[in-house]
């Protein structure tokens, strides 16, 4: 029997504290919606701010929760969890999410787009994400899933008459569609074995028998959300879409999209299968060296910049999956997890910043080739400058942020002290100086070649644009010399389920 | 951070404003590199005004500290520990790191500190010269500021991650400034393959900060209150017996990786000539005499490490003593086959380096540090020399068989101060190189290294032969081609590639970008060779004085009385006490340092003192002090505690910083040895000096005067020389000497075994030695050099490349084929796990 | 064996049916003929309903009727005409990828085949469970899974707004 | 009835529809076999819910459907802009972008 026909159905009690970042996006979303409906074309201006109003509004109670000492916050019978972990990513998030519509305010109004549905789809793709930090549960961690990959894939294709546009969002969505049938399939197994979909019921009745199945199960999670992050060999989708999508999709994409997918992963992995990482381990270990190596061979051939941007992406998920390969060796857990959320704050940063140059750059070229960045130094040596800045950090050079993204990731592999963490840390060491090559291509275009056709007229950059370039660029280099303001989200950044049970 | 944790005697040792707030001298150029990016343009002298008197800031500071030093070190007992003075901010922490900043001053980093003031200062005063109206001006003397800013930070690092920081400023500083004239392809790829070939040794001083900061920092902590990325708690942490063998060794390894790529030593050094396409001054600075001698600086500075880890002085052989002696000997042979007269300075910078790392690695630490001391000057003055001949005579070139000769009557000053260098270089007898790297040979030898001395004396004779080559073709014989006064671009025509010493033309690293540098005012061609402006000639006088004198700080022949910079720069190898856990840092003035020994029985008159009362402000000596200088060590002080250590009193090893452990006490220093001096080993290497200088001399006359180039014209010619034939038009002195010497015993009657022994033996030396070195060294430069070490690291991005080409075509572009790949990859995963599993 | 251990109906109707959609979803992947494509696949989704009722899922039968083929269908049917396809058989459907997409689906359901095996053997459903009341899944759909309801709702607007605007005409 | 009939099904369903994403040209073809793959998952859910004696999996099972839904509503529109850029709904045709 069925025991659920027992119990009455009583009302859920709702922690609207809780839920408010949720809410003020899902508020935006349709005042958004009905303004684009009503508003003559005149007016439609107001979209704008009202969508960047909208994100940071709903930044307000991230902060309002982070400081209220009310601890961990479990809503629907613990399938949602607004703890310090899910805050910190929501924060990264949000304001990942303010720095795209900054980015894409000028980008829309020279452009032929509609504008309103396209805040419309960013801000839903955003509330996805929102809540995908505080998922527990499979439902609502495929719903979410959903929730912001369906708008990115049209976001995708936003342009319309562009045939690499369309192409794009093709392969976006089919690649997409086939990854989540993979991890719904793998989910559908695991409810299977465990009858539950709580993440948390999942770790307790996921012992070690059905062990095929269960290796099974955890494998198509993982390569669900392995093509989220772009790892390879899930990975083949990123450098088209990244290249044909509109630039600041392609930004959005490459940051807050990528970052949800490790929020997932993190969270199945740390609160659904800490027991299963038999089966986990060797999977990252062999993606995170391929994701690496692959990503960077290949974008050393590049001369595009987007699509060479795009292997740098994938490269720099690598380094990102290295610590979790050793996850579960004893008392790594942790210092993955923070070397994790560490790399991903100051990956958002840097590479949110070379997309709003490339935007910048590319406004003045009219061009997406590498070598239309030569002599960039003579006409915009602000931008030059800023420009080899993110390259620097994303090339790990102190005292930039990424150099402490890739030392919280060695960090944990040294203290796991296995062999194969530290054949992975050789990998990842050689990697990182081969990542040097195509960096370098672009700071010595920049600085030490001739302007391509001789146009030396200043780029202008947008007041958007520039406070995009200025939030980017002052947290990488804020985030690379003082290192303790990251560690402080780190460190807070235990996972409800996982560490505090 | 010891102070408290002894019950011992202390000893107040004198400090000052200048030694607490060392941490300032690197703070200067940082600020002046700001102000030059951003006011420089607008100020009269571009910017560069900052970075003068940034570096004249630095370098009074640098003085004062170095003065204030030997003053604590001479007023201390004379086996008393030296305390460095150090500070630490934290930086940041998070669970188990604590990062901090700020300095750790002792001789070593003083010594550093001075050179690298002095040598910037110079070189900026020089290129606002040398780089007159030159596009980027402004920019050039921005990252030249930052670069010293860079080094000097690295110098006062009191910590790894400190260091790392300073250490990759440098790396970023030389890619700009190696490539500063970026127009001509060749620079920009050299400046590429600097900052590669470096990076790709950085990743070794990572991977060793990491290694020993997981071995070190549980042991720093507990005993010294440190992280395990202090420079003093992995120092007293190598030494205390506690590593485990593999962990310091890995850890000595990859740190000595990352100190081969910066420092050019085998088999890494190619970018350095490769880096000579920067302008001079950067030459002179960077690849001369301050950045790449932050590999030898880090070996010296961790040098427990690398003492423990590459287990010196316990074998006849190791990594570092090996590396360095290949280098010395590699790079001198290289060196003769160039005809870039920077190429040649700059396999000579990398042959010296070898002597430095050789000698460190022969447990040879003070002669090696004084070299690296020494070395700076004259290897400055003969870098700017060469700038200079470039810039005032030969048109930009750096050719010295096309674009020079006989430039000693035009360019007297120029030419004097490039012989007294040379003379350093070789290490002629009462000139700086002679007491730095004759010193290095001894010990090496002394400390059993009999092989490596072999190969210093080789070395000794390569350096004077291949130094006497340039020194000939440059200031002697005629003016050729520029120099004479021919136009600039026909001496570019390939006609005349000499058959023997032909290298790439494509890695020329001309200076051809000074001509856009000078276009506005320069006459083109119309003006012979002339002596270079005051601008240029100051800095090489004073380099070229230094060049002789600096040799006196460290005398060894002439006694204990000379041997200053040994006392105050040699790091003593006495025990310091600890017991337990320490308390918590002390103060800014923190200058007791805590002797381990048993006499316990008087208390230490200062224990009341305030640490604020003992920093005697700017020099001066506060009179409460105990000690005074050079009186009686204290009283209580014994001898013999030295080799006792312990509250308790046990009766410790005989040499507790040597292969033993102390047990309750820390050093910081292994316990090295030094060779006495004696003038019959003087003698012997000053006559390998001289052979070498000798037969290169004759060689060349051969050569280049007599335009002899092949083997069988030369046999031929000596044969008439035999009938002392064609030595009667030689015009020179030195000429005179050779005919007196070898043809009157070849035409002497009673000589026909000389005859015989000249045609055959000593023929065969001058010829056979000077043409098979040319020889091997031209196929080594060709083969191994350009193509193998080049090729590999060429070849490794090429392939690198290629695997990216042959990964292509999985990025297909067909959905399908990328939806295939996707299952495809789940499907195979999937069954290795569930096959596993099953 | 008893005859209570062995639905003969219901293993019977199991066996047909299952036939059915499989050899329906054969046709779906190898028919020359985009429509008729369709109506397979119309096939293989009633079967799933009609599976569905004996899994003892009577509304998500019913939904599966009125979404799959109600709905999606029609959309599919749409898709194909509004995109000229041909009623009548085309060559070009396939790529030439059938000799990678074979084997990686054999071995794909042979790893699955394996495992499944492996774990539940010959585990028997359970045969007088009740049917599912609607009450029971809007009750959960209300309560537990209600946030992800409100997050589908957002799914469905942005699916609708944005295929609106990629699919109109400007 | 055993459980793994209805689970073999599944994964026969399964890896039909995957079979036919890979050799499919025509996009509506592609999007029609990702429907087999949905519903296959679909199965599982519905047999394990039973297995399990809990409601969950029906709730699942209606998530997926409506997501279903939806996604074959972007795909579509997706295949609609594509056939009016291009004339064509051959998916070996998207290959501008490659390497």
């Amino acid at each position: 029997m069925l025991s659920a026909l027992a119990t009455a159905w009583t009302s859920p009690s709702i922690d609207y504290h809780a839920l408010a970042p949720e809410i003020i996006l899902g508020g935006g979303i349709v005042l958004l919606l009905l303004l684009d409906l009503f508003l003559p074309d005149a007016k439609k201006w107001v979209l704008t701010p009202l969508a960047s109003f909208t994100v940071l509004g709903a930044f307000i109670p991230v902060l309002t929760l982070a400081l209220s000492n009310q601890g961990v916050r479990s809503l629907f019978d613990g399938r949602y969890m607004v703890d310090d972990f899910s805050l910190v990513m929501k924060g990264l998030f949000l304001l990942a999410g303010y720095v795209v519509i900054l980015l894409t305010a000028d980008h829309l109004r020279e452009g032929d787009y509609y504008q309103g549905e396209y805040w419309f789809l960013l801000l839903t793709s955003l509330l996805g994400m929102v809540m995908m930090a505080s998922s527990r549960d499979m439902v609502s961690i495929f719903v979410s899933l959903e929730l912001l990959s369906i708008p990115a894939y049209m976001m995708a294709a936003w342009r319309k008459r562009d045939l690499r546009s369309n192409e794009a969002g093709m392969k976006y969505y089919l690649l997409g569609v086939f990854a989540s049938a993979l991890m719904l399939y793998g989910m559908s197994l695991l409810y299977g074995i465990t009858g539950s979909t709580k993440l948390v019921e999942i770790a307790t009745y996921l012992g070690s028998d059905l062990t095929s199945l269960r290796a099974l199960a955890v494998f198509f999670i993982v390569v669900g959300f392995a093509f989220k992050v772009s790892a390879v060999p899930f990975h083949t989708w990123a450098p088209d879409t990244y290249q044909g999508a509109p630039t600041p999709v392609t930004a959005f994409l490459s940051v807050a999209s990528k970052a949800a997918g490790f929020v997932a992963l993190v969270t199945v992995v740390f609160v659904a299968f800490p027991g299963s990482h038999d089966v986990w381990q060797p999977v990252f270990w062999i993606l995170s060296a391929l994701t690496m190596t692959v990503g960077n061979f290949l974008a050393l051939k590049q001369t595009n910049i987007v699509r060479m941007l795009a292997y740098s992406s994938i490269a720099q998920g690598g380094f990102i999956l290295m610590p979790l390969a050793v996850a579960g060796v004893d008392g790594v857990a942790n210092s993955a997890l923070r070397s994790v959320v560490t790399y991903l704050l100051v990956y958002a940063a840097t590479n949110l910043g070379v997309f709003a140059i490339v935007m910048v750059v590319a406004r003045k070229t009219r061009s997406g080739e590498i070598s239309s960045y030569g002599g960039l130094f003579s006409y915009a040596p602000g931008i030059a400058t800023l420009m080899t800045m993110f390259m620097a950090s994303l090339a790990g050079i102190p005292p930039f942020g990424g150099w402490f993204g890739k030392f919280t990731a060695f960090q944990s592999l040294v203290s796991a002290g296995t062999t194969w963490s530290y054949v992975l840390a050789i990998i990842g060491g050689i990697n990182s100086a081969v990542a040097f090559g195509y960096y370098g291509k672009i700071l010595r275009e920049m600085w030490m070649k001739p302007v391509p056709d001789g146009d030396t007229t200043p780029v202008t950059v947008y007041s958007s644009l520039g406070v995009a370039l200025g939030i980017t660029s002052i947290s990488t280099l804020v985030l690379g010399t003082f290192p303790g303001i990251v560690i402080h989200f780190g460190d807070i950044a235990g996972l409800t389920g996982a560490f505090i049970k | 951070m010891f102070s408290a944790v002894t019950e011992a005697t202390e000893v107040i040792l004198k400090s000052g404003w200048f030694l607490e707030h060392a941490y300032i001298i690197p703070l200067i150029p940082a600020i002046a590199f700001a102000l030059i990016i951003f006011f420089g343009k607008k100020m009269p002298m571009k910017g560069s005004e900052f970075g003068i008197l940034s570096m004249f800031g630095a370098l009074a500071m640098s003085a004062g500290a170095a003065y204030q030093w030997i003053q604590r070190v001479n007023g201390a007992p004379e086996e008393a520990y030296i305390k460095p003075v150090i500070k630490t901010w934290t930086w940041w922490q998070n669970n188990g790191f604590s990062f901090g900043i700020g300095q750790h001053i002792d001789g070593l980093s003083i010594t550093i500190l001075c050179v690298v003031a002095f040598i910037s200062s110079l070189v900026q005063i020089y290129s606002t010269e040398y780089l007159h109206g030159d596009r980027r001006y402004t920019h050039f003397f921005a990252s030249l500021t930052l670069f010293s800013a860079g080094m000097l930070n690295m110098v006062v690092a009191e910590n790894m991650i400190q260091l790392i920081l300073g250490w990759e400023i440098m790396g970023l500083c030389s890619f700009m400034l190696i490539g500063h004239w970026w127009e001509e392809g060749a620079n920009s790829r050299a400046a590429l393959k600097a900052f590669f070939t470096t990076r790709t040794g950085d990743i070794g001083l990572l991977v060793g900060t990491s290694v020993l900061f997981f071995s070190a920092n549980d042991w720093t902590q507990k005993n010294l209150g440190v992280s395990g990325f202090s420079i003093r708690g992995l120092s007293a942490w190598a030494l205390s017996g506690h590593p485990g063998h593999a962990a310091i060794t890995v850890g000595a390894v990859a740190l000595f990786i990352a100190c081969i790529g910066k420092s050019g030593q085998f088999p890494l050094h190619t970018w350095l000539p490769d880096a000579m396409a920067g302008p001079t001054p950067v030459s002179s600075l960077l690849h001369s005499s301050t950045m790449v001698v932050a590999g030898v600086f880090l070996v010296a500075r961790l040098y427990p490490v690398f003492f423990k880890g590459m287990n010196i002085m316990g074998t006849s052989l190791n990594f570092i003593v090996l590396i360095g002696g290949i280098t010395i000997v590699i790079a001198a042979a290289l060196a003769f086959v160039q005809t870039d007269i920077k190429k040649v300075l700059a396999y000579s910078t990398v042959s010296q380096l070898g002597y430095m790392m050789m000698g460190l690695g022969a447990g040879a630490w003070l002669p090696a540090v004084f070299h690296i001391f020494t070395h700076a000057f004259f290897k400055a003055c003969l870098f700017l020399g060469a700038g200079s001949i470039s810039h005032s005579a030969s048109h930009h070139s750096f050719d010295m068989k096309k674009d020079m000769g006989g430039l000693r009557k035009f360019m007297p000053i120029t030419f004097a101060t490039w012989i007294l260098s040379t003379l350093a270089l070789c290490g002629v007898f009462p000139f700086s190189g002679f007491f730095s790297k004759d010193e290095i040979i001894d010990n090496v030898g002394h400390n059993g290294y009999t092989f490596f001395m072999i190969i210093g004396l080789s070395g000794a004779f390569l350096t004077a032969a291949y130094m006497t080559r340039a020194t000939y073709l440059t200031f002697f014989g005629e003016p050729r081609g520029a120099a004479a006064g021919e136009h600039h671009e026909e001496e570019h025509g390939h006609d005349t590639p000499a058959a023997h010493d032909d290298h790439g033309h494509d890695d020329h690293a001309h200076d051809s970008h000074d001509a856009h540098a000078h276009d506005s005012h320069d006459d083109h061609g119309s003006h012979g060779p002339r002596e270079s402006g005051r601008i240029i000639t100051i800095p090489l006088i004073i380099l070229a004085t230094l060049a002789i004198g600096s040799g006196f700080l460290n005398a060894a022949p002439f006694g204990e009385k000379w041997e200053n910079f040994k006392k105050w720069v040699e790091p003593r190898a006495e025990v310091v006490s600890i017991t337990g856990i320490p308390a918590p840092t002390g103060g800014a003035g923190e200058a007791r340092i805590a002797e381990g020994t048993t006499d316990t029985t008087v208390p230490a008159p200062d224990a009341a003192v305030s640490s604020d009362s003992v920093v005697p402000v700017d020099g001066e000596v506060v009179s409460e002090e105990p000690v005074a200088d050079g009186e009686e060590p204290m009283p209580m002080y014994d001898e013999k505690s030295a080799e006792v250590v312990g509250a308790e009193g046990e009766a410790m090893h005989e040499s507790p910083c040597g292969t033993e452990t102390p047990e309750h006490g820390v050093c910081y220093a292994p316990q090295l040895h030094h060779a006495p001096f004696k003038w019959s080993k003087a003698a012997m290497s000053m006559i390998i000096v001289f052979a070498g200088m000798l037969l290169s001399w004759l060689l060349c006359v051969q050569l280049y005067d007599r335009k002899n180039k092949k083997l069988v014209g030369l046999t031929k010619r000596n044969k008439l020389l035999g009938a002392g034939y064609l030595f009667l038009e030689n015009k020179y002195f030195l000429d005179t000497l050779y005919e007196k010497i070898i043809v009157r015993s070849i035409a002497h009657p009673i000589a026909r075994a000389a005859y015989w022994f000249n045609q055959n033996v000593l023929d065969g030396i001058v010829n056979g030695a000077g043409i098979c070195t040319k020889t091997v060294a031209g196929w080594v430069y060709r083969n191994v050099d350009q193509k193998l070490v080049d090729g590999a690291v060429n070849g490794a991005g090429t392939t690198a490349e290629n695997a990216g080409g042959a990964l292509q075509p999985v990025q297909s572009g067909k959905v399908n084929q990328y939806g295939a790949l996707l299952f495809g990859a789940a499907a195979i995963g999937a069954l290795v796990l569930v096959i596993i599993n099953f | 064996m008893l005859a209570s251990d062995v639905l003969v109906a219901q293993n019977v109707g199991f066996a047909i049916i299952a036939a059915i959609m499989v050899v329906g979803a054969l046709r779906v992947v190898t028919t020359k003929n985009v429509v008729h494509a369709a109506l397979w696949l119309v096939v293989v989704l009633a079967g799933a309903a009609a599976q569905y009722v004996l899994l003892a899922a009577e509304f998500v039968a019913i939904t599966q009727v009125m979404v799959y083929i109600g709905a999606v269908m029609v959309l599919f049917l749409f898709g194909t005409m509004l995109t000229r396809a041909r009623i009548g058989a085309e060559q070009d459907l396939n790529n030439k990828n059938w000799f990678i997409g074979l084997p990686i689906a054999v071995l794909l359901l042979a790893t699955m085949l394996m495992a499944l095996n492996d774990g539940f053997k010959a585990e028997k459903l359970p045969v007088d469970a009740p049917v599912v009341t609607t009450q029971q899944v809007s009750d959960q759909i209300f309560g537990a899974y209600l946030l992800p309801f409100w997050a589908l709702s957002f799914v469905l607007l942005a699916a609708a707004i944005g295929a609106i605007v990629l699919a109109r005409r400007d | 009835m055993l459980l793994n009939e209805f689970l073999m099904l599944g994964a026969v369903l399964f890896c039909i529809g995957v079979y036919g994403v890979i050799v499919r040209k025509n996009a509506v073809l592609v999007l029609m076999s990702i429907e087999l793959i949905l519903n296959s998952v679909n199965i599982n859910l519905l047999a394990f819910s039973l297995r399990n004696n809990s409601v969950d999996g029906h709730t699942f099972a209606l998530y997926v459907i409506a997501v279903a839904a939806a996604e074959v509503g972007v795909g579509l529109a997706m295949v609609l802009l594509m056939y009016r850029n291009r004339r064509s709904v051959g998916l070996d045709e998207l290959s501008e972008m490659k390497g």
